[in-house]
């Protein structure tokens, strides 16, 4: 069903955790539906310095959630904009049809924390 | 790497008895059964002898038997073949919520064009109460397909005592077997029951083989139109291999339900004990004891989710299944527990253990070894499960 | 005794090599394709390579392949599927009087349910006339079924120009190929055709198993409701044994096929002139040479019967098979011989002999060494001989 | 299919044949239906001498053919037309269900041969 790098980020997903006092957090999804992620950055200046996730979900859920925070960490913020869901999707080496909907949304909650990034960022300037 | 298969409701091997009595008529006796020379006659006969040993296994008569290509055939003939057959008496239909696909669709197809359908509730336990059988029949009342015994949870159904009523209204009475077939007794007589549903791969013989009862005197229109087997009411060369293997697995369950059963019993209480010992925050599904399927173990694990469970079992060779949404494709979990009355959150983090044949204490324990690990792993990662532990989210 | 099995038109015997494939998938890798762990993942692989093997062998795509119980099943899937998907576009449909039972009784069931059919006329050599077919279409016509090879007489159709002008009408073209497939090559694209029925069980592989190409584009209706296997096409669990044995037979037909057809034709046209030559008063039924399959051997013996012809083979251990009305409890004999234009006196003589793979110089040899006893000895029986040689009855 | 007493019959039939000037000769059936079935008689006084058939047609046919003309052999006139299609069918040990019609009419054919004997016993006499 998963190719083997899918697999792979679902038995060792890289960056799980949180990050105390993080500088955006972005959260997608609901229980209702069976996918839940979470996204926590560390920027400075333009830069994700660090980034870590946590996830309730089904294998390309956590897979793709693991795989967003490799592909994002010590990027600007300009560049984890740009990726997209079907970004991560790819960089995976695909997903199942049925998977490329409901549990393929780790760019956008990569593009929440940003947003709230800048939110607190505006928050703190006003 | 330790294998142990828990996903018996979902196929079972074939028992090696059986697979080599199929390979002699593949291979040596493959005479069309149609066929008057030696080579059909031989099949004819083998043929008629797996007619006899279904039948025998559900009290019915040989005659009483239509093989098909599973259990899904043999839902869809029971009910499109007899709405068919009686539609001038009533347009009015009657089946549970937590009934199989292969039901549900099929009512709800004739629903589109033109029957009425009345779904009945079930309670926490998907058991369908029989007062609401009473009350749900009018007088329109053709048809009603209750299921004996529910394929995830494992709840049995009052049958006969909904078949007596349904023999009272004229009401035409269809059960799916497929589950209860080799694990609780099946008579069609005692259950009144009008047709009945079995399927081979599910009791250690071939995929691809069921049969559909029909009480003598029940009209059935035909779904399959060709060469007039099995007595016109299902047309196509027949799987004689496949029938044949089917007809010996209901003799082989046949001797063996009443010791297994028990085994079984022991087997799923000491997995479910295990589990709801071993795990905080769990939920078993469907009902305890004897209204419960021998074989089956139903849990909702919560604040993770099936489909990540079943994986990190299946890479310690585990086999197991979920009611989850994720694991079908669809945005809805299992139908079977959201009619329970179970949250969607709840439902997503489902798990069936289906025991069987092979399995033993051994199997048992291993999972009960492994599937706190598991979860625990899993409840690191997962969001919800911190609101637990800072009380900003309800648990079980 | 020796044993002669010349019924391969009937059924085949499963190919060793096919039938130890498939034990594999029964015993050890036995999981439910929809199932997401190893087992399960496992048989899907599989269940998809051989989806491709049947694709391939036919030059379609794998996503263009309906896996289903037999040619039986997907003869009706084809018929009621699509003239349920394409009713509003018209209500005619047209075949020919030498289908198979499958496609004619399954065609004038919807005849007797709204539609409007034409059936097609053959010639004596049983073959559909190519501008009966263009002035058949009308503007409301659907649908259109004309079979590749013919399971009684062997003849070929001329598939690939009645496809084109199918197509050039806009009708969905079905064309039944159970008889043809591993005999004679047998394309989609080269024969115009938007459907195509096959069967496992003709070609080596196991009985109960069979597919359904649809050309992508064409809308088909499920007949089966439940699961949602077959891309919602054809719900049930999939007989992954029979499939990944068909798989393969349909590989191994491809590697033998071409060899193979020239080694029958050989046999065949011994067969058929050894008869001619050894006994009086037989008709050849069928087209000669390239327009005929090159396992079929068609005669009718007169002043005998059917029955009796194959009761007395089989005494000898010869399998072959009949026209007759006697076989099939019918008054009336084969309705391929009738439409041909047969007496109902002739057709009732008639005799099938289908060769395979296992056939030898030598079986045929042996048939025609012990037919032309059996003949006569019936002869002696027969009233109606008498009156041949006392030239009261008209002989061929 | 058939009994083992039916492939007997039809296997070694008895009395296949004709009798030359026989006293009666009766035959149902036509070729159009795949059945024929030729009786001829021998009767001296009332008594059913010899008795012979052909017959064109399935198993059934020529096993039910062979049996009446053993059921009959040595019988009166009145006791042979007390046989009945469904006794000859019974002295086989059975047919199978859709040959009980078409293919067996063997004691019509004898009962044929017997209303052919008195019709030329009548025209003798006349
Ligand atoms: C209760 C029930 N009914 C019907 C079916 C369908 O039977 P089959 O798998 O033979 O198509 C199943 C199994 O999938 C089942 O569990
Ligand atoms: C031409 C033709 N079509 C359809 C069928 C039916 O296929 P199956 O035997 O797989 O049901 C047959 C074989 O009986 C056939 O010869």
């Amino acid at each position: 069903m998963y190719s083997e790098k899918v697999m792979d980020h679902f038995t060792n997903p890289r960056n799980v955790g949180e990050i105390p006092d993080a500088d955006g957090v972005g959260e997608v999804g609901n229980a209702k539906c069976g996918d839940i992620m979470r996204i926590y950055l560390d920027i400075k200046g333009d830069i994700i310095k660090d980034v870590k996730f946590k996830t309730f979900g089904c294998g390309a859920a956590v897979a793709t959630s693991s795989m967003v925070t490799e592909m994002v960490k010590g990027k600007t913020i300009d560049e984890a904009l740009e990726i997209s869901n079907a970004a991560v999707a790819e960089a995976l080496g695909g997903l199942p049809p049925n998977k490329l909907h409901c549990s393929n949304l780790a760019a956008d909650a990569l593009h929440a924390a940003i947003k709230n990034y800048h939110e607190k960022m505006t928050k703190d300037k006003g | 790497m330790r294998k142990v298969y828990l996903d018996h409701s979902a196929t079972t091997p074939v028992d090696p008895e059986v697979a080599s009595l199929m390979m002699t008529y593949y291979t040596e006796k493959y005479g069309n059964p149609s066929s008057i020379h030696s080579f059909g006659q031989e099949a004819k006969q083998a043929l008629e002898e797996a007619r006899r040993q279904v039948a025998d296994f559900i009290g019915a008569k040989s005659e009483e038997i239509i093989f098909t290509s599973g259990g899904t055939e043999a839902d869809n003939l029971a009910i499109i073949g007899v709405t068919k057959a009686y539609q001038k008496k009533g347009k009015h239909l009657i089946t549970s919520a937590v009934e199989h696909h292969a039901v549900l669709e099929t009512l709800e197809y004739l629903a589109k064009n033109g029957f009425d359908l009345t779904i009945l509730p079930v309670d926490e336990n998907g058991r369908v109460s029989v007062e609401d059988v009473k009350k749900a029949i009018r007088p329109d009342t053709i048809f009603m397909s209750i299921m004996h015994a529910n394929n995830e949870v494992g709840t049995i159904q009052p049958i006969a005592e909904i078949g007596r009523i349904a023999r009272e209204r004229g009401v035409i009475f269809h059960v799916d077997a497929v589950q209860s077939l080799g694990k609780i007794p099946v008579n069609v007589d005692a259950m009144n029951v009008d047709m009945l549903t079995i399927s081979s791969h599910k009791i250690y013989g071939p995929k691809g083989v069921g049969a559909l009862y029909v009480r003598k005197g029940i009209r059935l229109a035909p779904r399959a139109h060709g060469g007039g087997q099995e007595k016109k009411r299902r047309s196509g060369t027949e799987n004689t291999p496949g029938i044949i293997g089917f007809g010996r697995a209901c003799e082989l369950s046949q001797e063996r339900m009443a010791e297994e059963a028990l085994r079984l019993e022991k087997l799923r209480d000491r997995l479910l004990h295990g589990i709801t010992e071993r795990i905080d925050h769990v939920k078993v599904n469907g009902p305890r004891g004897s209204e419960r399927l021998p074989n089956n173990v139903n849990v909702s694990i919560q604040f993770v989710e099936g489909e990540s469970l079943l994986l990190s079992l299946d890479m310690l060779g585990i086999a197991a299944s979920s009611g989850s949404a994720c694991t079908s494709g669809s945005l809805d979990p299992s139908h079977v527990l959201l009619a329970m009355g179970m949250p969607h959150e709840i439902a997503h983090g489902s798990l069936r253990f289906s025991l069987g044949r092979q399995n033993t204490q051994e199997d048992v324990d291993y999972v009960l070894d492994q599937l706190p690990k598991i979860v625990e792993r899993l409840r690191m990662m997962s969001p919800l499960y911190d609101q637990v532990k800072q009380r900003t989210l309800k648990a079980l």
